[in-house]
């Protein structure tokens, strides 16, 4: 089996964590821009004449990696290694089962594909 | 352009009724500079305003453009500037431009033709009612808006154009100065700002939810075109090519600049960092403040001009958002401030060194000028601001001014207009 | 065990059910722009000029929310009552399984960092 | 650029052989706002398309700048109006701009240098072939589009240009009335759009995929910059600045703003709600049709073009699209119509009250004018349309005029240029 | 029981994946732009004046569908034959377990509501 | 501003002072021309970063037209123009415009009010500084920018222009032919943007990650706008108008299409694909190559400086990109080649049959000319790269020159201004 492993990280971590997979043999991966809240409620915006609004949603990137079973505390650890600084708004990792993984390329199934 | 005490130089001479072809190129170029502020003006409310509510913000701008053209031919010059009635306005003798001929007016610019006058202050007469439009920003109905437009400046611009402009007009005869349009376009227009903002309601989510700017280079785009075009509007006022255009283009350049200089530092010290945003506005502010005082002054008084512009616009905007009233763009505080600090330093630092045809002001001995400056202000300001609130509290009764929440969320462009300013990246 | 819905719902809804959900102390989520095609097959586009054309995709918002097995149902319940209109478009709810979480900031697991 | 019968009146005092420094300041200005059309134009036109396109659309319009500002000087302008060849097209003998000094010419603008004349000139030539590029947006190949261009310039555009103004071309012996180039420009740039609609194939997915408009703000933009650049056109074409100067310049914001209006408000009525683009497009209108009038009539009577514009042309333009017909961005509705409408109002409405040098039309009791106005389009018209044909063809043999469908797909900022618009926001 | 369907394809692909699917019958779907690495490791930028540099994220499109167990394999079939190309970077499918379904519109749940 | 051997003419006869108003009003519009150029050159430069620094490189042109302004009034001008010191330097006595005053000069500009003189002056003083930041583009601080630039404008822009344009100036004692500012503008701002790209650090990720400009319809915005000021720059120049303001007209537009037509042309053939900011590139470059000789130089000569302008200075960028230096947006390979390319044109082409108050160059028959043309060239240029040296070197020192990683990874827009050019979409 596999497993996808979501990370939900700073968006000027990205770069980082890319180089830190590519070096430790994960290539294959994926990234979307979303908006995320979590522990970190919010920063404090400042419009063009003092008023103050919260945003609420900040902007994060998911990094979406998907890999053997038994990469994924490797991989876990990476990109916690490369994410972390200890701030609120680190983010979050998130894993969940993959029952097949298909290269459209070559129609080759299997773990071997990723 | 010039507001002195009593008749028109140019009446008195109404034998000279050559076209000159060097001033009327000079004329013609201003206004086409002028023209091309009021979509600048779009783009640079248009920036201001969030992505979803670009396309309609540029809209109001442009769409002005066309109104009050046809509005001014039709009847808006005949109103404005048409044989006086009793000092308050003009009557309809000169409706859809009859007797406004290409032979020079023998009362305004007596050496281009009549049209090239009437063309010159229609772009004021256009520009005018748009500033206001970032007062009402991204909420108000686009019908509601245009029926706004047209009555604003048939029943508050053309009249205090006339007092203050038209030959016969009572400011015009107290002897106020006002070169270009202080009174005229900025008081008028922030005020009238100002009550839109105190009679509309906020933006939903105002205060609560950042509301960015969504397109900074078209703030900057639209305040470099206004700059661009102002030499038109303040050097235009001139009606004449030579030294009094040149100095109003210098003092002109040289306001922008320091009241540009002078908010970016405002807000790099109140703020935290030299915000492009503040030097964008604060260009806008210096340019209103020299308006009134471009044919009067020095370059050095200029300098001071737009210093205080650059100070009291920044604040004004900053006290007006403490006080919770969304003035989206900050009309009141660029214009109506802006306005106020220009008709004073007129009055200030106006001399006959640089325009004969002038005055004096208090720091060339003749603190009089400051008391006079101050009752137009105060004529126009309190004028518009009750013309203001009775157009829209007639407007909101018959058709309402606020488009409902679910538009406001969706943004006008697609809710008034069906069209979104940006291509959907729908992948 | 924790579970991931993914709530696809009008974008207008989206501050709707940030707000109920938060109310229910629910605070970490994360959202992205898709374009989604569904029972709701498309609305007619009419150009500048009158031509008219099928737009089959429409944007939609993806809401995530990773919360414990034990909160599922509440939470696709109040997205269920802050997202209904009752007319097509309104979108759909898929729960998953979620196998991990981490808390980047402190290397944290389990379902007490969601 | 007055066409009437006879001789060119200069040509009778070909002594008046001084440089005015007003008329060459103004000519000079116009030349500069006219330049600025064209990118003007690709911005328009750049906003119309998809995002994929835009910077290859901009790029079209600013290529030919450069590429026509060569021809022009090369041999372009010698064609166009170099010394007469049976009334069809001019002699070489001003190629490379040999005989075309510092001197006013004793045939064209007598007042100004030759070379003020030639560059006010070579702004016209560059924007028509302009014009056509809405036709075929979104799917030519660039080198397809620089052949066809500098072929169409050569071919099309010199020769019609010779006859309307050139001295000796038969249809300005004619007698037909065209200020500033309803038939050269608007007619045969707008036909030739049509040709190519029926030319070309279809972009993929038309009429089943929407295609959004990828940059509303650029429209209006383009749009703002095309009506300042306008009074350089219009009101340029005098020649000189003065009375007519100032009344073309009148006549073509009123014409421009009544179409705006008059477009935006049918958009309103058969489309729901009122367009922005609607707005922009029928301010093009107006100065379309207001073109060749614009020398020629009175505000009120650009009222009433201005009008007919807004409605006729997006009659056409509904119409167009109805048919399936593929002219992306509506050259012919705009121009093709506009200038046809322009050069009939041009009949029914001139005076010789506004130009003496002019002729009256229709409603000032010259009904023959209207017949003169038709021939002049229809010669323009069917010469355009036929040699657009032919060019179109030979290139396509010859090159290829399409890209492929994968090209196509990918947008042509990447697939003719390697760039794209915007940064891909790879996160 | 369902299964998630997540295939990240060529972004020129997607107009052929959407029409082969609806052909099938399969309407339901939603998509993203995402940037992503693989085997294809990155394409060359040229700049403007020459200067190379390596782009290693190319963007990438992610079709999500949920399907019925049963249709799992052939939504794939169709994804794989809309979108292979047989050259580098065609993409790769993922499938995943989906547990339940709800419709916003009535609050119907099951696979009947995909 | 035509630099020619012995004492300026206007000096022989101080008795003709008056203004005359069609000059006048060309030289306004002129300077109105130019002042557009430099928000123009921030769009230019803007469309060219990353999105990320696109507010903030927009901010750097526009605030330099504030700071500038200021400067100017304050002192700049009375150095760069005020009566002469050695040769190098024009004295303090101007200061604060004292003594310059509405009527014309007896130096500079002897028929339009000296105002206006220095008004025109001032727009070249604010493009200067502005070019160069293209150099730096990405990665300065903000203040230190602010700093180095006001350094930069008096230290060695007005001495520069002081020894060019300055009556007594010693390279214009020589009889150095410069008729917009080859040498003044181009060459000393290209020069200091080499050497601010040898002393600043490469922006990070340079050579490895793509640089994809972030908005290529912002270039060609500025493009089309710098091409539309130039003709203010050069043909105003002329400080009237005429047979030698029409001249320059016409050679400013040939050479900047004729280098556009090029330079895209070479991107075509050495890179695969015609780019389109390869064309706007090559105007800028065209632009710049025919300043100096845009007085003295017929058409045709403009289209082989054109030609001359989009292959050097294109393959000048290669070569910098391939040295591996970030001069981010090619000043250099732009200004710096390209203002020596038109130094020594001048040198060639200058012929007394387009302006009798020039010079003949090498094919006409004077040889000389080159030799004094490339002293002028070494002298500035030299001048320049040393001085900023030195401006960089200290402001380094005291303050830093670039910011911080975390920051230039963030982007300027944000770090430095705390503003994002376009509203985040956050859903
Ligand atoms: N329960 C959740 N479901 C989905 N996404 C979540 C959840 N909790 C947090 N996130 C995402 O993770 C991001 C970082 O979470 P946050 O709580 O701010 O980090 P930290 O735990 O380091 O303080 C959020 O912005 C959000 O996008
Ligand atoms: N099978 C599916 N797989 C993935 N996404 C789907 C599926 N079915 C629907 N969606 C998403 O849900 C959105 C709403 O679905 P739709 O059928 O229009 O709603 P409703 O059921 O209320 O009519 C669609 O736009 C699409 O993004
Ligand atoms: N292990 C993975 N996890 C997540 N996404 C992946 C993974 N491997 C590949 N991808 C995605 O699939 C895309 C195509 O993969 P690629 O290897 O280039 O295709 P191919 O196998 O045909 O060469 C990548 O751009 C990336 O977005």
């Amino acid at each position: 089996m596999m497993h996808k492993i979501e990370a939900i990280i700073r968006p000027e971590k990205l770069e980082n964590v890319k180089d830190a997979l590519a070096k430790a043999g994960f290539h294959g991966l994926n990234a979307a821009n979303v908006v995320g809240r979590g522990v970190q409620r919010g920063i404090v915006y400042e419009g063009r004449t003092g008023e103050r609004a919260t945003v609420d949603m900040l902007p994060k990137v998911k990094l979406e990696v998907v890999v053997r079973e038994a990469d994924t505390e490797r991989v876990i650890d990476i990109i916690e290694r490369a994410c972390r600084t200890g701030k609120i708004g680190d983010g979050k990792i998130f894993v969940s089962p993959v029952l097949e993984a298909v290269r459209v390329r070559t129609g080759e199934r299997g773990d071997s594909v990723i | 352009m010039i507001d002195i005490a009593g008749p028109p130089l140019a009446t008195l001479s109404p034998a000279v009724a050559e076209v000159s072809s060097g001033d009327t190129g000079w004329v013609l170029a201003a206004s086409a500079l002028v023209l091309i502020m009021t979509p600048a003006l779009g783009f640079f409310y248009g920036g201001m305003v969030r992505r979803k509510n670009v396309a309609a913000t540029i809209m109001q701008s442009f769409i002005i453009v066309a109104l009050i053209s046809v509005q001014w031919v039709l009847f808006g010059y005949s109103l404005a500037f048409g044989p006086d009635k009793g000092g308050f306005i003009g009557g309809l003798e000169w409706a859809g431009l009859r007797n406004v001929g290409l032979e020079p007016s023998d009362t305004y610019g007596t050496t281009i033709p009549h049209q090239a006058f009437m063309v010159f202050q229609l772009m004021f007469a256009i520009i005018t009612p748009a500033l206001i439009t970032g007062a009402f920003a991204e909420r108000i109905k686009f019908k509601a808006f245009l029926v706004f437009i047209l009555a604003w400046s048939t029943f508050v611009y053309d009249p205090i154009a006339h007092w203050v402009w038209g030959s016969g007009g009572w400011l015009f005869k107290l002897g106020a100065l006002d070169f270009a349009g202080g009174t005229v376009v900025h008081i008028s227009s922030g005020f009238a700002a100002l009550m839109a903002a105190l009679v509309m309601r906020r933006r939903l989510g105002y205060g609560r939810e950042p509301m960015e700017p969504g397109n900074v280079p078209f703030i900057v785009l639209g305040a470099a075109l206004l700059w661009f075009g102002w030499f038109g509007f303040n050097a235009g006022s001139a009606l004449a090519s030579g030294a009094l255009a040149t100095s109003a283009f210098v003092v002109t350049n040289t306001s922008a600049a320091m009241a540009a200089l002078t908010w970016m530092t405002m807000t790099w010290w109140l703020g935290g960092k030299p915000s492009v945003i503040g030097a964008a506005c604060g260009a806008v502010a210096g340019l209103v403040a020299i308006t009134p005082a471009s044919g009067f002054v020095t370059p050095m008084a200029a300098v001071l001009i737009g210093l205080g512009a650059g100070v009291f616009c920044y604040l004004a905007c900053r006290l007006r958002a403490k006080m919770g009233l969304d003035d989206s763009l900050d009309v009141w505080g660029c214009h109506g401030i802006g306005g106020i600090w220009g008709a004073i330093a007129t009055g200030l630092f106006a001399t006959v060194a640089v325009n004969a045809a002038g005055r004096d002001g208090l720091f060339y001995g003749n603190p009089g000028q400051v008391g006079i400056q101050l009752a137009a202000v105060g004529a126009s300001m309190a004028y518009s601001f009750v013309g203001t609130f009775i157009i829209l509290k007639v407007i909101d009764k018959v058709w309402g001014l606020h488009v409902n929440e679910e538009e406001e969320r969706a943004g006008l462009d697609l809710a008034q207009h069906g069209e979104r300013a940006y291509e959907m990246q729908g992948l």
